[in-house]
């Protein structure tokens, strides 16, 4: 699969709340097509104690104006300098990297699960889906309301819910304490992407329901692109690359 | 017209740039970017008897100016590679080479003997370096009649051009570089990594499974260069270089130490083109100060 | 509140962080910054019997995240030093401890007896491992019978803290730790610097007037630390650990693969205050981690 | 001698043409007393491939605004990036190190010759020197009219006069084919900064005319305050540090 290392000027970056920034940046050349779930490798300029690239999920794509964007969550030291760049700035990119999520079949039900950093592949998911908007429930958990990240416009794409885990927007709780979880089974697909235990969470209520999962992982990569074997996740077919080989995964395949 | 081409003993590189062993896979992740007849050679990923799964995650490990890696040869062994690997990429227009690990030179031999039989396949780098594997690997290349043990009983069943890969954690390399000399090594390679260590001090854990890995990038360039120096002058066959190695002029300095060739590793994952930027580079070079032929530069330090 | 102080083996620190020999002269010119009573110790500029004019400039190169120094242990030798420094400094509130280097045993033994009677000077660290010398230095840290030898004698002469200062350039470190410690070395320092090297490929020159240098700075933190794990597993006496500590956090990550003390070197470069930042920084680790005595922390690696 | 180390605010970057820039800075603290001469150490943010400070003399100092500058020729990656730091970034600062110009007595007649970098503290000597405008020459060399800088201000406190290598602007030659180095005796006092091979030929012609002559080193330096002995030059009293015991000497006291 074509893959390419292209720079792209940053055109905004705008804060969604203290720890999450969103940055929209510009190809000059045409964008290469990019699915759901798939990832770009991000140079990060300017910080002398960052030395790899940092890997991040494509969050829109806009073919037109050849822009994609991201969604960073501040966690160390590339995140937040990356935060901290501006519009003009240039950076290089490393896409279409890893397989995207399955999409789904026409009319099915499907439920996506976002948490954190993980909240960007599962909306990219939402608005590609294909699906009429009541076909597409979206899950989105947070500690807080203001951790929540302004995706109303998501509406158009699917139904969003949220779930705080203090109570102070959508359901009290962690995602699956959500009521959808009580019926699982009228879904036909569900993603998920964020931290660990949720992922697990949701892997356990779908395996339950016996409903087709994919989950989206975030192991430490070093290349992204599937020459260094640093970023294995052991699977029922071996130890396979996350940055080829997923970032999604079919829970099934999974050591969970 | 400037001459890049160089000859490791047999070995025929169109360029003296090379992809180092596990950071360019099988050469097929880079051929997602670009025609990869492009790099002078690609040292294929780290071979085994057997198939090996190699160390448990988190393998890897940022440090200032490098990383930590604890990869382990994962591989799926001889037998696939070459049934199943070997067929999809023999026809690459580049030298490749490959490097061949094992716990027991028994191991080492039995790999050899099947690489030795691929048409396609240029030179092998014998890997007595890894410091990522519980037995075998540095082990062997860490004492003088260890690595002339295994040296030997390779030699004797590869006849073409063959590469010892060395270790840098050892007290005198040119001791090693000569042992492997004497029986037969065509080349030698250096450096593999560097062993080293992180711990996280939030949770007081080790950021790598196996608590110590193999250090690469930038920061060893320094201590690579001097290695690959120290054993130019000391041994007859011609040192590749390697380590920390991340454009033209970090390629150059090589050269002038007196290394034939050079690979480059840990550069890939910044950016897969770097290693045709580096032939680009060298080139530029060579023009800039009016050199004909590469060779020119081989050794060529002023003191 | 939370007690810094440490005992290593009769030399008592008031807090574990001190500076390194040749990156805090005699502690004068970190005097004009601050009040090095901060600090937990200082590490004096190496010390010879004779004057010494070090080597020919250059001796410095900037490196990925480090940098090679050539120095070559330039001072006025040890008798300048006890008529003239030692008067200055005596009365710094805080360990000082001598640097000791020879190119013979015997001139080991000779300085060192002469500090033997310096009331003020807390230890002495037998310096076994300067890379920028050409006779001496790092040859005696590179073999056990060597290091034995210079150790044993070293003993014989000094009552006090007997710290040895090893080199990282061998191929097993704890091998040497463990010869020193036989022959009643109180505590060994790690690391040195690693030998390495700089081109400038425009010029095809040496960056060093010496060609090698000792490479320093946080590019080599991954190698050092792993040697202090390894070390502090191999030997009864107290590690002191250093090689690239920049912040507090790396000094914790020593202080957790074992170190009892560190020593901070090439970030006083960047900039003096970096001691007294660290001290503060383990502070306020230690109590946002409900610690109160520095020794929680000390070999605290979760595996 | 105190020394601090300061965080400054960048108040301006100025090209003063392609190669050479003047940047101000701003201390919150009262600045410490910096003679002419003297240099500070800078640390270079954003620079991955530089880890190691870089010494710059100080330009112009004004003690009611705390600013200070430095002028900086572009040479290599360190140089390059100070000239791409914007207004409000913050640069940390070592100073004031060195050794600065034996000032003149009352009454003397100077000579100050700066070429390439050696222009600050050359300039900043003949503004401080105390004497009356007639009494200071400063002869400023450059390869070509479009590098020198324009310090026409200085006219208030010196006689200014260019060379040029191709002779655009000023006496065609180098500093010392200027007619004044006819005459040197006339002078109580010759300062000299800039290429090496610039300040051996202004100090073989001092020597000759057996003038005081001062001349300010630039030795390769690590840490700039005198604990790394890296920057050592060799002198009739040994092997000194360049950053403590100068970088001004006396050229009686150097091998040349
Ligand atoms: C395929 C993929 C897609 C991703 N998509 C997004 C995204 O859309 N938005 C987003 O904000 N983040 C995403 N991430 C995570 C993002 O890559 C990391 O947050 C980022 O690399 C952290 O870099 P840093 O320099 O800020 O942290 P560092 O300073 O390097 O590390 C800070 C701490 O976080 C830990 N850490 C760093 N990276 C990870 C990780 N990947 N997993 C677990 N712990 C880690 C470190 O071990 C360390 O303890 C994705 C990761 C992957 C692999
Ligand atoms: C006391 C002192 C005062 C100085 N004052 C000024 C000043 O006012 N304005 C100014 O522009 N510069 C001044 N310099 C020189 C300035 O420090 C260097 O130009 C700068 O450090 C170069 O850094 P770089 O990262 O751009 O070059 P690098 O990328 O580090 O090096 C590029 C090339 O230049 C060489 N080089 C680097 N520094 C020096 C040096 N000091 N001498 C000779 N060759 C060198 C390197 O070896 C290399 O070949 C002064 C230096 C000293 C020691
Ligand atoms: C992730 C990773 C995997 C590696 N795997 C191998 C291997 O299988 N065989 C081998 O000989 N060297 C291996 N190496 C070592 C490199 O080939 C090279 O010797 C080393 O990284 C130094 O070069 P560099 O600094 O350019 O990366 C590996 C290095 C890395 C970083
Ligand atoms: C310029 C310089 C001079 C040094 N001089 C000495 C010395 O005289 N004696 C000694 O034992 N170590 C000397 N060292 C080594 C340091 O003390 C220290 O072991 C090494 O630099 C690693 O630590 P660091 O990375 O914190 O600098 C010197 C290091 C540097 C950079
Ligand atoms: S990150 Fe390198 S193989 Fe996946
Ligand atoms: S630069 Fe360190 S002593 Fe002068």
């Amino acid at each position: 699969m074509k893959k390419v290392v292209d720079q792209f000027t940053v055109v905004s970056t705008i804060p969604y709340n203290s720890t999450n920034y969103c940055i929209t940046l510009k190809s000059h050349s045409p964008l290469e097509k990019i699915e759901a779930g798939q990832f770009t490798n991000v140079e990060i300029p300017g910080n002398k104690e960052v030395f790899l690239r940092r890997p991040f999920s494509v969050f829109e794509v806009d073919y037109k104006s050849n822009t994609l964007s991201i969604l960073v969550k501040i966690l160390g030291k590339g995140s937040k300098t990356l935060t901290e760049i501006r519009p003009g700035e240039i950076l290089s990119l490393i896409y279409p990297l890893g397989k995207g999520f399955t999409l789904p079949k026409n009319n099915e039900k499907i439920m996506a699960v976002g948490g954190g950093s993980g909240v960007a592949p599962v909306l990219h998911l939402a608005r590609n889906s294909g699906l009429p908007v009541d076909n597409v429930q979206v899950i989105l958990g947070a500690r807080s309301s203001g951790d929540h990240i302004p995706v109303d416009h998501y509406n158009q794409w699917a139904n969003c819910h949220y779930t705080t885990d203090d109570g102070s927007k959508g359901i009290h709780g962690v995602v699956t304490n959500h009521p959808l979880f009580n019926n699982l089974n009228e879904f036909d697909r569900i993603y998920a992407c964020g931290p660990l235990p949720m992922m697990k969470a949701v892997a356990a209520q779908a395996k339950k329901a016996n409903v087709t999962c994919e989950v989206s992982l975030e192991n430490l990569m070093a290349c992204g692109f599937g020459v260094c074997l640093c970023c294995i996740e052991p699977t029922t077919k071996g130890n396979l690359c996350v940055c080829t080989e997923g970032p999604v995964f079919n829970i099934n395949d999974l050591k969970w | 017209m400037v001459n890049l081409s160089v000859n490791i003993k047999g070995l025929a590189l169109k360029n003296p740039v090379m992809t180092a062993s596990g950071c360019s896979g099988f050469g097929e992740e880079l051929a997602d970017f670009y025609d990869v007849s492009q790099v002078g050679g690609i040292l294929l990923k780290g071979i085994t008897l057997k198939n090996r799964d190699g160390n448990p995650y988190p393998r890897m490990a940022e440090t200032p100016s490098g990383m930590l890696n604890a990869v382990g040869l994962q591989n799926k062994g001889v037998d696939y590679f070459i049934n199943h690997i070997y067929p999809r990429i023999k026809d690459y227009d580049t030298s490749l080479i490959v490097n061949v690990n094992g716990s027991t030179v028994e191991e080492y031999v039995e790999v050899t003997e099947k690489i030795a039989g691929l048409d396609k396949i240029a030179a092998m780098e014998l890997n007595i370096s890894c410091p990522n594997v519980k037995e075998g690997g540095m082990a062997f290349g860490v004492s003088c009649p260890s690595a002339e043990y295994v040296t030997r009983e390779v030699r004797k069943v590869y006849p073409k051009t063959l590469i010892v890969k060395l270790s840098p954690n050892v007290t005198d390399v040119t001791e090693i570089a000569k042992a492997v000399e004497g029986q037969g090594a065509d080349s030698v390679s250096l450096v593999n990594t560097f062993l080293g260590m992180g711990i996280d001090a939030e949770s007081r854990k080790p950021l790598l499974s196996t608590i110590t890995g193999g250090l690469s990038g930038p920061a060893i360039k320094p201590i690579a260069l001097r290695m690959v120096w120290q054993v130019s002058s000391a041994v007859k066959i011609p040192v590749i270089g390697l380590g920390g190695i991340m454009n033209a002029t970090d390629a150059i300095e090589f050269f002038l130490a007196g290394a034939s060739a050079v690979q480059v590793g840990t550069a890939i994952f910044k950016d897969p083109f770097i290693p045709i930027h580096i032939v680009d580079g060298i080139r530029d070079y060579m023009k800039r100060h009016n050199l004909n032929d590469i060779t020119e530069l081989i050794g060529g330090l002023q003191m």
